[in-house]
Parts: structure tokens; sequence; C-alpha cells
């Protein structure tokens, strides 16, 4: 009342004005381009390509299955399927993609692409700074561009991609575990075969031979 | 110069206003004219003032401060009363301002 | 001195005569207001400094913009179908030529008329103030109590639309009906004509809905 | 020969201005015919205010802009030039390069005409101020009327720069402004009127000459300021400057998240940065004319500091009322139309007519003479302020109950 609360308030911004230089603790802004706030860890912006090791066209993870290129609510996806198949992670040979694009101008960041891959194959970056001088090639990113490795993904989201990788290997184990149960399954079935064979007994067991299949 | 240069410059001024308050329709601009004769009259005043014998003698400033004084207060009321005028009749056209013409 | 006398006068003139005969009200307006400076010039060159400064400040600075006011309020900024002067306009332009005629005769057969130019006078503002406060301090006092009731009577005249906002007003609008005049419904014009002081004491309700009133006085 | 002449007058004219002598410009005018003289004379006079005036006005861009910024816990403007100080330039460039945009339904002449009616009467206003010691550019006899009288020639322009546009947040935008100041300028005029009074003159000259004494040992300046009626009547002034001047907190008119800019909104270019600059001329003049009326203009503080010129202290002064109007502005938010006027009329207006009393009062107890009679004059004039300030501020704001705000039409 009175005008005192003009004189408080007067009082504040100045402890502000005087603070902001003794202080630097206090400015809540940082320079930008120089400077950057590190990136939150559930931050994310527009979708990018995982690959195994070292190679990014041979670890890709994508199988070109266009799950996501169904889904992305405004189409900015664009898969082309290749013609042949090469070995995933677990070493079945897939289809992998021969063209995969993203319009950056496009992506809401919805991040709809990567609930829906069955294959952890796309994932969201904190990457922001996306302007570029050409509109229409600089915004469209291909699959060289997209592809980044599995260490970048732990990088920026490192509890998410642990929890991946953590899948993965549960996935292929039980895929090793599997192929060895077939494969010693298959062995079996050829061992017994070649008992079989040997013994002249030639009805064939149709239990034994559908695992084999 | 010549004192009349001022009183017919005055005079013309005057004229103007007077055309205007009697050939306008809408009663701002007759009010305008009004005020155009009262400054035509307050120059005459300051005229006088300024070609008198007695420089001393500020008569003709005073009048002319009085005079600015109820111009200010004429054109406040004026505007007042045209603005519920307009209130009531939705025009400030004076031609259809007869309601008492029988 | 006789050519700034020259194109002071013909500035002058000229907005005035602008002001007495343009169509559209709000360039009237602006040209009573250069010929209001024009006259402050005017009295600036008859070394009348303290009544030059007064006729800016009252004229220019409160008499023009509430003229202003008045037209944006009546809605008079808009274009008439019908001609701006009346039917007896030469009537009206030969009274103010023979007016002028007369005038100019009495001048110029005046000996008064002819004299010329005494020497500077010095008239300070203390000399006014003095003379103010003695010899013209009851005029004084008349004039602060006529502007006191020029006030006053101003705000009551038009403000009386708040205090009869209900019934009262919709006789009168409906009397306008009757004469023929623009019929335009009650609520919509409700507060167009409210003066500076209504148009922001926002407490009463019947000056609502704003949005009307602002567009019926921004449609020009 | 000439040409040496010409050097040693202006040699000497800017000796004698740094060192506050009269004359300043006489030698100088002595090389030019006698014919030529009065224009040389205005034109050395006049141009050194407009580019002294112009270099502070890009000074106060920036220190406005650095200033707000580290009142909110910014850093800003900081990439153009050394800690952002040819920030100013920059928006100079960007201003005068962009483009020229006229309405096609606004009225073309009176959209162009009205920064020029707006700039000249600001411009004009710097003429009576006193500057320094011999820094008059014209001593008029009724310079603070004059002054007043180009204040209120601004509104006109405004309402032009509005209407012209025929865009409804110019008019809306121009209508604020002109009841805005109209009301504004009645306080303003009233709180000079008490200094005015005690004065008993009109020049500004003569009302700083008023106030050139020191009491108490060279240690306690007679500034108009420290006496009662003077402290209520530069807060009143500078209240009322700070409306008249469009600035934050009364910055309705142009109160951006209503009105887009107000009647600024389709001005563009170098229009618009007339406007900028004659509001912040505004600024400046108003600021001018308080440190005129209230702070002894270019006197010193303490008397034996009168050694340093004294137009260093007239635009120390100046400068320190900018700098508490940027403080105000990054401070108080702003107001809404009927508060505002409301202040206006309720509170300055009541207030400023009792400050004439007050100063009435001080005038004819200055015969007093018993012991502690200074004290009882100051404390008198105190009281008569203060008790009706403390009532006045409790009648209006006390009858207002703060609830829960209703909206009327958002739903």
């Amino acid at each position: 009342m009175l005008g005192e609360g003009i004189i408080k308030g007067m009082v504040e911004t100045a402890r502000n004005f005087v603070g902001s230089y003794s202080d630097p603790e206090r400015l809540t802004t940082v320079e930008y381009p120089e400077d950057k706030i590190p990136a939150k860890e559930n931050a994310r912006n527009f979708p990018f390509l995982v690959y195994d090791g070292d190679d990014a066209a041979r670890g890709l993870r994508c199988v070109a299955c266009q799950i996501c290129e169904k889904e992305c609510p405004p189409k900015c996806i664009y898969i082309v399927k290749s013609k042949d198949k090469k070995p995933d992670y677990i070493g079945k040979p897939q289809f992998y993609p021969a063209v995969f694009d993203i319009d950056v101008s496009v992506c809401m960041s919805c991040q709809i692409c990567v609930e829906v891959c069955p294959f952890e194959a796309i994932k969201m970056d904190t990457e922001f700074e996306l302007s570029n001088p050409d509109r229409f090639g600089g915004l469209l990113q291909d699959k060289h561009r997209l592809a980044k490795s599995n260490e970048y993904y732990h990088k920026i989201h490192e509890t998410e991609a642990a929890e991946v990788d953590a899948r993965l290997a549960a996935e292929k184990a039980k895929a090793e575990a599997k192929a060895r149960a077939d494969a010693e399954a298959k062995a079996a079935a050829a061992a017994k075969a070649a008992t079989a064979a040997a013994t002249p007994k030639p009805a064939p067991n149709p239990t034994t031979v559908a695992p084999a299949k | 110069m010549p004192l009349h240069y001022y009183l017919i410059f005055s005079a013309l001024l005057f004229a103007v206003g007077l055309a205007g308050a009697l050939t306008r329709r809408n009663a701002i601009l007759v009010l305008v004219g009004i005020e155009l004769m009262l400054n035509a009259a307050n120059l005459n005043f300051i005229a006088f003032w300024r070609y008198s014998p007695d420089p001393n003698a500020i008569q003709g400033i005073l009048f002319v401060i009085f005079s600015i004084a109820i111009a200010a207060a004429e054109a406040a009321v004026g505007l007042a009363l045209i603005i519920s005028i307009y209130r009531h009749y939705k025009t400030t056209n004076l031609e259809k301002m007869d309601s008492l013409k029988g | 001195m006789q050519a700034a006398f020259a194109i002071i006068a013909a500035l002058t003139l000229v907005s005035a005569i602008a002001a007495m005969s343009l169509r559209n009200l709000v360039h009237c307006a602006l040209c009573l207001a250069v010929a209001f400076a024009g006259l402050a010039a005017m009295y600036l060159q008859l070394d009348a400094q303290f009544v030059g400064f007064a006729q800016v400040l009252v004229y220019i600075g409160a008499v023009a913009i509430l003229v202003v006011f008045a037209i944006l309020l009546t809605r008079s900024g808009q274009p008439v179908p019908h001609s701006v002067v009346s039917r007896s306009w030469i009537a009206g332009v030969a009274i103010a030529v023979l007016v002028f005629c007369v005038l100019t005769r009495v001048i110029l057969s005046s000996s008064v008329s002819q004299r010329s130019l005494p020497a500077k006078p010095s008239p300070t503002v203390r000399e006014i103030g003095n003379q103010l406060m003695t010899w013209y301090v009851l005029p004084l006092q008349v004039i602060g109590l006529l502007l006191t009731a020029a006030t006053i009577g101003a705000v009551i005249i038009a403000m009386n639309e708040r205090k009869s906002a209900g019934g009262d007003h919709r006789v009168t609008a409906d009397q306008g009906h009757g004469h023929g005049h623009l019929a335009a419904p009650t609520g919509l014009n409700e507060g167009n004509a409210t003066s500076i002081a209504s148009e922001t004491g926002s407490e009463s309700p019947a000056h609502y809905p704003q949005p009307e009133r602002e567009r019926e006085v921004l449609a020009k | 020969m000439i040409i040496g002449e010409f050097f040693r007058g202006l040699f000497l004219m800017i000796w004698r201005v740094a060192t506050d002598q009269p004359e300043a410009k006489a030698d100088l005018l002595a090389v030019f015919p006698p014919s030529a003289r009065p224009v040389i004379s205005a034109v050395l006079t006049v141009s050194p205010i407009i580019g002294i005036f112009a270099t502070l006005f890009a000074l106060t861009t920036l220190l406005e802009r650095k200033g707000l910024g580290r009142i909110q816990n910014r850093l800003g403007p900081n990439r153009v030039g050394p800690f952002g100080i040819l920030q100013p330039v920059a928006d100079g460039l960007k201003m005068l390069t962009k483009e020229d945009i006229i309405p096609r339904s606004a009225d073309a002449l009176v959209h162009f005409l009205a920064p020029v009616v707006l700039a000249v009467p600001t411009i004009l206003a710097f003429a009576v101020l006193p500057y320094g010691r011999n820094l008059v550019p014209v001593d008029m006899d009724a310079g603070i009327l004059f002054f007043f009288a180009v204040g209120a020639s601004t509104e006109l322009a405004i309402f032009m720069a509005g209407w012209s546009s025929r865009n409804k947040y110019s008019l809306l935008g121009a209508m604020r402004a002109i009841a805005q100041m109209i009301s504004y300028e009645i306080p303003l005029i009233i709180s000079s009127v008490s200094v005015i009074m005690i004065a008993g003159s009109l020049s500004p000259v003569e009302i700083i000459a008023q106030q050139g004494r020191y009491l108490a040992g060279g240690f306690v300046p007679h500034w108009f300021v420290l006496t009662p009626w003077g402290l209520a009547g530069f807060i009143m002034f500078l209240i009322a400057s700070l409306a008249e001047s469009n600035r934050s907190p009364f910055d309705i008119p142009e109160a951006e998240s209503e009105l887009i800019a107000g009647h600024l909104t389709e001005y563009s270019g170098f229009k618009y940065a007339l406007f900028f600059m004659a509001e912040y001329f505004g600024m400046f003049a108003v600021s001018g004319l308080a440190v005129t009326l209230f702070l002894g203009g270019w006197h010193a503080p303490f008397e034996f500091l009168e050694i340093v010129p004294s137009y260093v202290w007239f635009f120390a002064k100046l400068m320190g009322l900018v700098c508490l109007f940027i403080w105000v502005r990054g401070t108080v938010p702003r107001l809404r139309v009927d508060q505002l006027l409301n202040f206006a009329w309720k509170f300055m207006l009541p207030l400023s007519l009792l400050n004439l009393v007050v100063a009435a009062v001080w005038h004819f107890t200055a015969a007093w003479e018993f012991p502690g009679a200074g004290l009882g004059r100051w404390l008198l004039g105190a009281v008569m302020i203060g008790v009706p300030y403390v009532w006045l501020g409790r009648a209006l704001s006390g009858s207002k109950k703060i609830t829960q705000r209703t909206y009327r039409f958002a739903d």
C-alpha cells in the first residue's frame, strides 16, 4: 500500500542488476554458440538409425520392414527395400534398406517410429542444430547421414541404450541358444537318421523331421 | 509594416470562419468556424496592442488570454453538447435537427 | 518581416479555408490545427510570446484534440452521401463576403490602420502576471469559475447516457426513429458517444460489450 | 588568413564552451559577413544539440537493453562490437534499410506527415533548456510555457499516426495515448507550477539561478527537490513525465499484448525510427526539465564541486533520471487503462493541487524567525502533503477488495 510495493520491487530489481555482475551464477542464459546447456537425457529431436560395430553399411540394424514408414504420421520416412539379403546382428539373413530417407522439414519429432520399430533400429537424437542453407537436399537426410553408431546412442541416452543393449543381448542369446538347440536337434536327428539309415527302418518319423526344417 | 495588413488578414480569417459556420451541415464544423472567428478577433487584439503608442499597456494581451480561456471552455461545452445531440438524433447534420420546426 | 508575414498569412488562410471546405472531417480538424499554429506564429511575429505559446498549448493541445475526439465519437469521419454544405450555402458565402467587404472598407478608411510599427515593447511574463493578479484579478476569478463550470457541465452533458442507461435512452432512440433518422439498434449504439472519461472508466456494465463500441468508433 | 581566423574562432568557441565562459560563438561569428551571422549562429547552436542528443539516444537504447537484461538476470546484447557497444549502430542500420511500408488504405499524406510532425516539437523542446552556465540555446522569458506548448502539440502527431494507418490497433493506441497524455499533462504542469510560483519566473535560467545557493557551509544545495513541496512535486512530475513519454508502466498506448504496437503498428523503416527517436528525445527533454525545475539544473551538488564544468552536472543528472526511468521500466508492470486514468484524475490531480497550497505555505512561512523555524517549516510542509497522501492512498486502495478475478468474455 502507498507505494511501498513499488519500492520493494525496485530494490529487488536493483539486487538483480548488481547481482548479475557480481555473481555469474544468477545469469539464466548461456552464450549459445560457444556455450551450450548439455542436452537432457530424455531430450529428443530427430530420429537416427543405429548401427552396431564400426561399419555403418554392414551394422545397420534396420531390416527395411517399413513399419515406421507406415506409422509415421506426417509421412516423412521413405524406404526402399533391398533385393538381396545380408546377415543381421544375430547372423540371420535379412533385407536391408537400399534407401532410407527422412525429411527434417516434415518430421514432427513424435517418436512413433521409435515406438513401433521391432528391431531397435531407429532412435531419437538430441541433436537440434539441423538448419541448413540447402532447403531441399540439406533437409532430406539419407541413410548415410542418419546412421549413427551404437556408441553414440550410448552417449546421448545412456540408460535407454543400456536397456536396449541388454534386451538385444538377451534376444541374441536366446536366438543363439535356440540355434544351438536347433543345431543340436539337427545333429541328433542327423545322427538318428544315420542310425536309422543303418538299420532298415524306412518309414520316416515326422516328429524328428519337423524341427530340422 | 502597417497595421492594416494584420487587420485585413484577420477580417479574411473571420469571413472564412463565418462562411464555414453558415454553410457547413456538420455541427462540429460550425463550432470550428466559430473558433476561427474567435481567433481572428484575438489576432486583432494582439495587432492593436502591438501597434498602440503605449506598449506597456497590455490590455490587448490580457484580453486575448481571457478569450483563449473562454474559447476553450466554449469548445468543451459545445462539443459535449454535440455529442449529446448525436446520441439523441444519431446525426450531427444540423439540417436534420428540426424537431421544433413544426 | 513582410515575407514572413506573407508566408504565415498564406499558410493560415489556406489551411483555414481547407478546414472549412474539405469533405473528410478529420482532415478538416488537422487543417484547423495548422491554422491555429499559423496564428500562433503570427502572435510570435507580433512579439506576443506568451499569447503565442498559450495559443499552441490551448488550441493545438486541447481544442484541436477535442474536435478530433468529437469527430470520432460522432462518427462524422465517415464520408457522407449528400453534399457537405447546406442548401442555402450561397447565402452563407454571400453574407461572409459582405462582412469581409464591410470590414475591409472600415479598416482601409480608418486612420488607425495606417499606423506604423512602434518600438519593440518588452512585455515580460512578470508584467502579465502582475496585471492578472492585481487589476484583472476579478476577471481571472470569473474565468476560473467559468472553466470549472464548463468542465463539470461538459462532463455531465457527455455523461448523462450513463445515468439513463435503461429505459430513458430507448425512448429517445425511438423518437429518433419517428423522425426518420438513422435507425440503428439501441444496443449497438449504446456506448459510442461516451466521453473520454467514460471510455476508460469501465465499471459500468452498461458500456459493455467493449469490442463493439470500439469497432464503432473505428468505423470511420 | 580567413581560414586561420576561422580555426582560431572555432578553437576559442570550443575552449569557451568547455570552460563555461560566455559569448562562446563571438569570435567565430566575426569571421562571417554580418548578414550570414544569424543563420551561422543558429546552426552552431542547433547542430551540437541534435548531435549530442542523438548520441545520447544511441547510448540510452544500449543502456536500456543492457540494463533491462541485467535486471532480468540476462546478459543483454553483447554480440556487435566489444560488449555489444555497437548494437545501436546495428539497430540503426537495420531500421534504415528496412522497407518503408504504407498500407494501401492508409491516408498516405497524413501517414507520411505524422512522424515529421512528431519529431519537430520534440526537438524544439530542447531549445529552452539551460545545459550549462552560459549554454542556453534560447533564453526565453516564457521558456517553461514554450516547453509545455510544444509538448502538447505532439499529441496531434500521435493522433495523425493512429488515424491515418487505418488500423484498429493504431487508432486505439493513438486514442489511448492522447487520453493519457492529456490526463497526465495536468499534474505535470501543476507540479511545475509550484516551482514557477516559488521562483516567480517562467524562465528556466531564472529558475536555475534561484537554486544556485548553498546552505550548511556549501554542503546542502538549495535545490527545490529538498523542500517538502519540491520533493512531492518532483515525484509527481516524474510519474507524470513517465506517462507523457509513454514509458512503462504507462506504456499502454503501445502495449504489445493488447495493441501490437499502438500507433506505431503500421510504421516501418525510417518513419518508425523517427517515432522511436522522438520517444527518447521526449524522455530526454522532460528529464531535462525535471533537472531544471527541481534538481538545480547545472549546479553542482556541493559548492566545492562547482569547479567541474557545469554541463557535466546537467548531463549527469539527466542520465541519472534516464537510468531511473529504465529502472522503473524493469520493475513495474504495465497498468490498465482505467487504472491509469483513475490514478491521474483521482490521485495525482488532487495531490498536485494540494502541493500548490503547500508551496504557498512554504513561501509565506519564509518570514518565520523563531529558533528551529527552518525545521518547523519543513515538517509543516511534509505533514501537509504527507497526511493527505496517506489518507487518499488508503481511501482509494482501501475500497478495493482483491478477490478471485472474474472473466466476462473469456468463456
